[in-house]
């Protein structure tokens, strides 16, 4: 063990792998962050067509979750990276391919979890806010889904973490996040060992750091 | 075409590894530098600027045994410029240009080895880079051999550091890199005769005999006028990143490539 | 230039063959992997709720590790890092009997078997406290009010979550070719090399997958439907908190 | 006032309201009570529409609820509904539930609603209470803040779905005063429940129920001194045993 | 039988059980009653230690439960406890639910231990019920599947804690009897409850509890007509009252 190989590359790992610093299109927090903030907000959306009425609301959103809950994320990022450009004519920047990649997939899962996540709310609380006169939508923004926020934060901490991990595989197309900048190390210093624990420790670190502060937003918001 | 497009964006895009020296990798300024991207921004780009009439940039993006056909396919890159054997099925897909680099499959093992070459190699484990020529060469030629392939150098060579296999096959040269790249040069002995020909030329789409003529006119230029010598040497010669002097054969091959004006 | 697609090259030469023994290594090394996750799922699941704080302590520092470090990197420790430490003649039997196969079944099932312990977790964590205090009331012992009550009610709770997480498996099984595993992903860029039709074996990889997860996914709502707890088939879905 | 029309309603095959005819008329309290399951919870619910029709008709002041053009939210703010779970809003304070619908719904300034809060908070006997969390407040404390939640839109009407029958003993009474002062001062009032006590004090009139049908109706006297249905005889018998 | 010698509990500060003494002979059955956090459920659950205590001794049989050589399960298997919500396993029929113990905790073959469910299930009334699974049987029905449960151990002494409060009115009485049934053979008991009409007719005597503290205890007759305390009075008052 011989970590001095760390040492020499670190700030290409930290600044280029983790943060997106550097010569290369990449960082594993600029594609995780954004894509699941843009994911939840699609996420809801699909959440919320999946409880909807009507059929033909449900049905797409269902066909979607179901489509890209069985699709490797791999051949999802190949697809958007060869296909659209394919059928658009157009070449696309890799960081708006892999971000709309992760986005549109991640969108199955946390639709999933939005779902779980309101119908985890009392129906009584749904009943209640309408009878005081809000509407659907009113009820919806100030009962429900507060509430299906806290209930969802375990679960969306869980996928957060995953799709953290899973930037990885963008690497695929060429984008440079923690795990590929390990990779481009290790091609030129032949290092796997000290380098891939290196990064397992930092992911170690990112994740359960995450996942100690979701554990204390959960406590944060349990009223009372 | 691929021209009009470059004339209209100014851009000509190629794909490159990062992870294959001296061809194209990352150094340690974490610049992407290397031989065949040499050749494509000294050869190349200028034929191509005089030809569309303005300057040309350069643009790189990575590209990998699995992607750099579709990369072309979708027009997200231009031309591939990497470590890819020229091959007639890979021709069907794709076309190739004048051939720039030479080598052959080898084995690269452990000092002492038993292994020699292609022929004693049967019931060994060996390692070989999935997506490779040379893996569909074992397994056609020596099917008694127990094939293992790695998506990249780096594993396969730890696997072969470890016992997990007893030989690693790849083309010659990036053996050579992996060899002399590794933590104990002396420890590991390049064996056999090529038992393939690998020569490497860069890719572009099908069909597009005006972008083909102008990356070979920049190569033929290059051997010309001697400058393309002076890049090889740069990567490989004794102060190279590598040094594999070419051989007198392989000299006489390129010059003969270069047809006349 | 448009791409000529020829779909011919997924069932001409040896793509078929191929892509079956594709199918077949995924779904062995899923299914054994499998396996292993949910006997460490089910069992460190259960210790994390035991009131004795030691069990406890050692079920967490195996979930908090294991699964918040990406599968890859496990990938490459069990086939690594691991046989070294074997002794001589298992080294070489492993070495000569797909040692890949087994640490990538190793890798998968020991962090897939940290997620299950998340769910199962939250599953026995979901049933009220006195329904334990009932059985012990009765008479039956902590180990049998576990084996008898708490985990047949728990693991009925949590067959969705599971079902879901079992398909992430079979995906992530994709990852085992980075040390070598002649997996289903790896088959389909194998067809690629041979006949460079990168679309075309793409394009089967996915639908293979889609078909198999679709496929297990049916599977899964069935048996869910056989076990679900009578009257309480709309609860379950709050069971992954 | 509230007028059903032959009811009918199903829940898939399940016949749970079955031609249901039932005045109920300003200021009027009426008392619903059955068996368990015999459909009373789904009477009042059709009132503001929480549970859809298959046929008959409510109306509503006159308004038929099946009017394509009501608008069901303004009806419903007119209805107070007062559930057996309270039903509070566990992410907002006391305070923060009653103000909710009249600002979103009757787009009242804050100081506004929260005068209006603070009145009827001290009118169900709990003025400290406005900033406490629901986790934090007991039971009959909790069913308190629902009343005032409901009371905050100022509605016509008030539901109540077993308002009692999930608090503990001593705390009936504080909800059971509350319900009675408003009945005092004349509101509209349908409520289910299996307090005798409160029913015989207060109510106008008391329903009996059973398998979806109305099978006995009268005045607290002769429904509990002269009940002509057999049923109701046993109903009562049962529940005013223990 | 069961005895309390200066009991103290916390939790945490929380001081839940303050110096109880008690004694319930064989065959005696006990009614506590009391406020809500009084420590009523505490107290029982204490009897077959589902709470430690932290000074002070209890007793059953003579058996000290702080002894480290007792054998906590088969003294659970001698009591038995019937909880407010039922606790059937749900995945069990009413007659698995029955026969899990004797078969795992006492070795009991299955036809052997299906006799003595059938017997049960006759016992409290519902024999029909064998192979329905708690999902679909009433609120009492399931309740008295849990008294047929604790009963299939053969226990020496029943603790229930409220085992009425979470039914339907008219289901109360079904359970009501069968405990009535259980206190007339002679089965010692301590019933957590605020059915006042089955302490008047079924209970030996009647505790008080308030603040961890029993502060009140006699025969029925004294405790309702002639409380001592002012405390117990109130609270007679409160829940007589509806
Ligand atoms: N959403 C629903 N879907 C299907 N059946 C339902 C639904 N809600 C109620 N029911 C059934 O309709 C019948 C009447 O229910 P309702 O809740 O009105 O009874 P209730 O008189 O209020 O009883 P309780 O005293 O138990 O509250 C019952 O048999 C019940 O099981
Ligand atoms: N597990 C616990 N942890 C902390 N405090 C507890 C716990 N269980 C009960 N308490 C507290 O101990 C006190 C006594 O509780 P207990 O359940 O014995 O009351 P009770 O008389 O049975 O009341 P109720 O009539 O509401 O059932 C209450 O203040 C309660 O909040
Ligand atoms: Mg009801
Ligand atoms: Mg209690």
């Amino acid at each position: 063990m011989d970590f001095t190989v760390v040492a020499k590359n670190i700030d290409f790992l930290i600044l280029q792998g983790l943060l997106g610093f550097g010569n290369f299109v990449g960082g594993t927090f600029r594609l995780a962050i954004p894509a699941i903030v843009l994911g939840f907000i699609l996420g809801i959306f699909i959440g919320l067509a999946r409880l909807a009425r009507t059929p033909w609301i449900r049905i797409p959103a269902m066909v979607y979750v179901e489509f890209f809950r069985g699709v490797p994320l791999v051949m999802v990022i190949f697809w958007f990276w060869f296909i659209i450009p394919l059928l658009l004519r157009v070449p696309l920047p890799e960081y708006g391919v892999a971000l709309t990649a992760f986005v549109v997939f991640e969108a199955a899962y946390l639709g999933e979890i939005v779902r779980a996540g309101i119908q985890s709310v009392a129906r009584g609380q749904a009943e209640a806010a309408m009878s005081t006169g809000l509407t659907p939508a009113q009820t919806m923004g100030y009962v429900i889904l507060p509430q299906a926020l806290r209930n969802m934060i375990p679960a969306l901490v869980t996928q957060f973490i995953v799709l953290f991990k899973d930037t990885s595989l963008a690497s695929i197309i060429g984008y440079v996040d923690l795990t590929k900048a390990a990779e481009i190390v290790n091609n030129r210093e032949i290092r796997p060992f000290e380098l891939y624990l290196f990064i397992a420790v930092v992911y170690w670190l990112c994740t359960y750091s995450m996942s100690r502060y979701a554990r204390y937003l959960e406590r944060r918001l349990t009223p009372g | 075409t691929t021209l009009e497009k470059i004339a209209r964006t100014g851009v000509l895009t190629i794909g490159a590894r990062t992870g294959s020296p001296p061809f194209a990798f990352v150094d340690a300024q974490n610049q992407w530098v290397g031989f065949s991207i040499d050749l494509v921004e000294q050869l190349i780009l200028p034929t191509l600027s005089k030809k569309v009439g303005k300057p040309v940039k350069l643009e790189k993006k990575e590209s990998t045994p699995p992607t750099r056909i579709p990369l072309l396919a979708s027009n997200a890159v231009d031309l591939i410029a990497e470590t890819m054997t020229d091959t007639r099925s890979r021709r069907d897909s794709v076309d190739f240009s004048l051939t720039f680099f030479v080598t052959g499959a080898q084995f690269l093992v452990k000092k002492g080895s038993p292994i020699k070459g292609i022929k004693s190699i049967a019931g060994r484990r060996v390692a070989a880079q999935q997506g490779s020529t040379n893996a569909r060469i074992i397994r056609e030629q020596a099917p008694k051999a127990q094939l293992r392939e790695f998506p990249d150098q780096p594993a396969a060579f730890q696997a072969l550091a470890q016992g997990q296999v007893d030989t690693y096959t790849n083309d010659g040269i990036q053996l050579a890199g992996l060899k002399a790249k590794a933590p104990n040069p002396r420890g590991w002995e390049i064996v056999g005769d090529f038992y393939s020909y690998e020569p490497y030329g860069m890719a572009l789409r099908k069909g597009d005999a005006d972008f083909r003529g102008v990356v070979n006119n920049g190569l033929m230029e290059g051997i010309d006028s001697g400058k393309f010598f002076d890049i090889y040497e740069k990567w490989f010669g004794p102060k190279g990143e590598l040094p594999y002097p070419m051989s007198p054969d392989i000299k006489k091959f390129m010059i003969y490539q270069a047809v006349p004006k | 230039m448009t791409y000529q697609f020829d779909w011919s090259v997924l069932w001409t030469g040896q793509s078929g063959e191929w892509l079956l023994q594709g199918i077949l290594t995924t779904l062995g090394i899923s299914t054994l992997a499998w396996l292993l996750a949910a006997a460490l799922g089910t069992v460190s699941g259960a210790l994390r709720t035991v009131p004795f704080a030691p069990l406890r302590a050692l079920a967490t520092c195996y979930v908090e590790f294991f699964r918040n470090v990406p599968l890859l990197v496990w990938m490459f420790f069990w086939y690594f890092a691991v046989p070294p430490l074997l002794p001589g003649p298992l080294q070489d039997w492993l070495f000569n009997h797909g040692a890949e196969f087994w640490a990538g079944m190793f890798a998968l099932g020991v962090y897939h078997g940290a997620r299950f312990s998340e769910m199962i977790r939250s599953g026995i964590q979901s049933i009220p406290k006195t329904q334990f205090e009932a059985a012990l009331s009765t008479g039956l012992t902590t180990a049998q009010t576990y084996r008898f009550v708490i985990i047949p009610i728990a693991l009925r709770l949590i067959i969705p979550p599971i079902a879901n997480e079992s398909l992430n498996l079979l995906k992530n099984s994709s990852v085992a070719l980075t040390i070598s595993v002649t997996e289903l992903t790896f088959q389909t860029r194998q067809i690629e090399t041979y006949t460079a039709r990168a679309f075309e074996a793409l394009t089967a990889g996915t639908v293979i997958y889609l078909a198999l997860c679709l496929g297990i996914a049916t599977l899964m709502t069935k048996i869910e439907r056989r076990f679900a707890l009578p009257g309480m088939i709309g609860r379950v879905a709050s069971a992954e908190h | 006032m509230i007028e059903f029309q032959s009811v009918n309603k199903w829940y898939g095959s399940l016949h749970v309201l079955r031609g249901i005819n039932l005045r109920i008329e300003k200021g009027e309290v009426v008392v619903v009570c059955g068996p368990s399951g015999s459909g009373k919870s789904t009477l009042i619910r059709c009132i503001n529409r929480l549970e859809p029709i298959q046929s008959g008709e409510i109306l509503i002041d006159g308004k038929r609820l099946s009017d394509p053009s009501l608008d069901l939210t303004a009806l419903r703010a007119e209805i107070g509904f007062v559930f057996q779970q309270f039903n509070l809003y566990p992410h907002l304070s006391a305070m923060e539930n009653i103000v909710l619908a009249p600002m979103k719904a009757r787009k009242i300034s804050r100081p506004e609603a929260e005068e209006i809060a603070t009145r009827l908070l001290e009118r169900v006997g709990i003025p400290d209470k406005a900033a406490s969390y629901p986790a934090n407040l007991s039971g009959g404390q909790q069913q308190r803040v629902a009343i005032a939640r409901a009371l905050a839109m100022q509605p016509k009407i008030m539901l109540f779905d077993e308002p009692t029958s999930a608090l503990d003993p001593e705390m009936i009474n504080e909800v059971l005063e509350v319900m009675s002062d408003l009945a005092g001062e004349g509101m509209t009032m349908a409520v289910v429940t299996h307090e005798m006590g409160f029913a015989r004090r207060v109510a106008h009139r008391i329903l009996f129920m059973d398998e979806g049908q109305i099978i006995e109706e009268g005045s607290p006297q002769t429904f509990f001194e002269n009940p002509s249905s057999p049923r109701t005889k046993q109903f009562l018998s049962k529940i005013l045993s223990h």
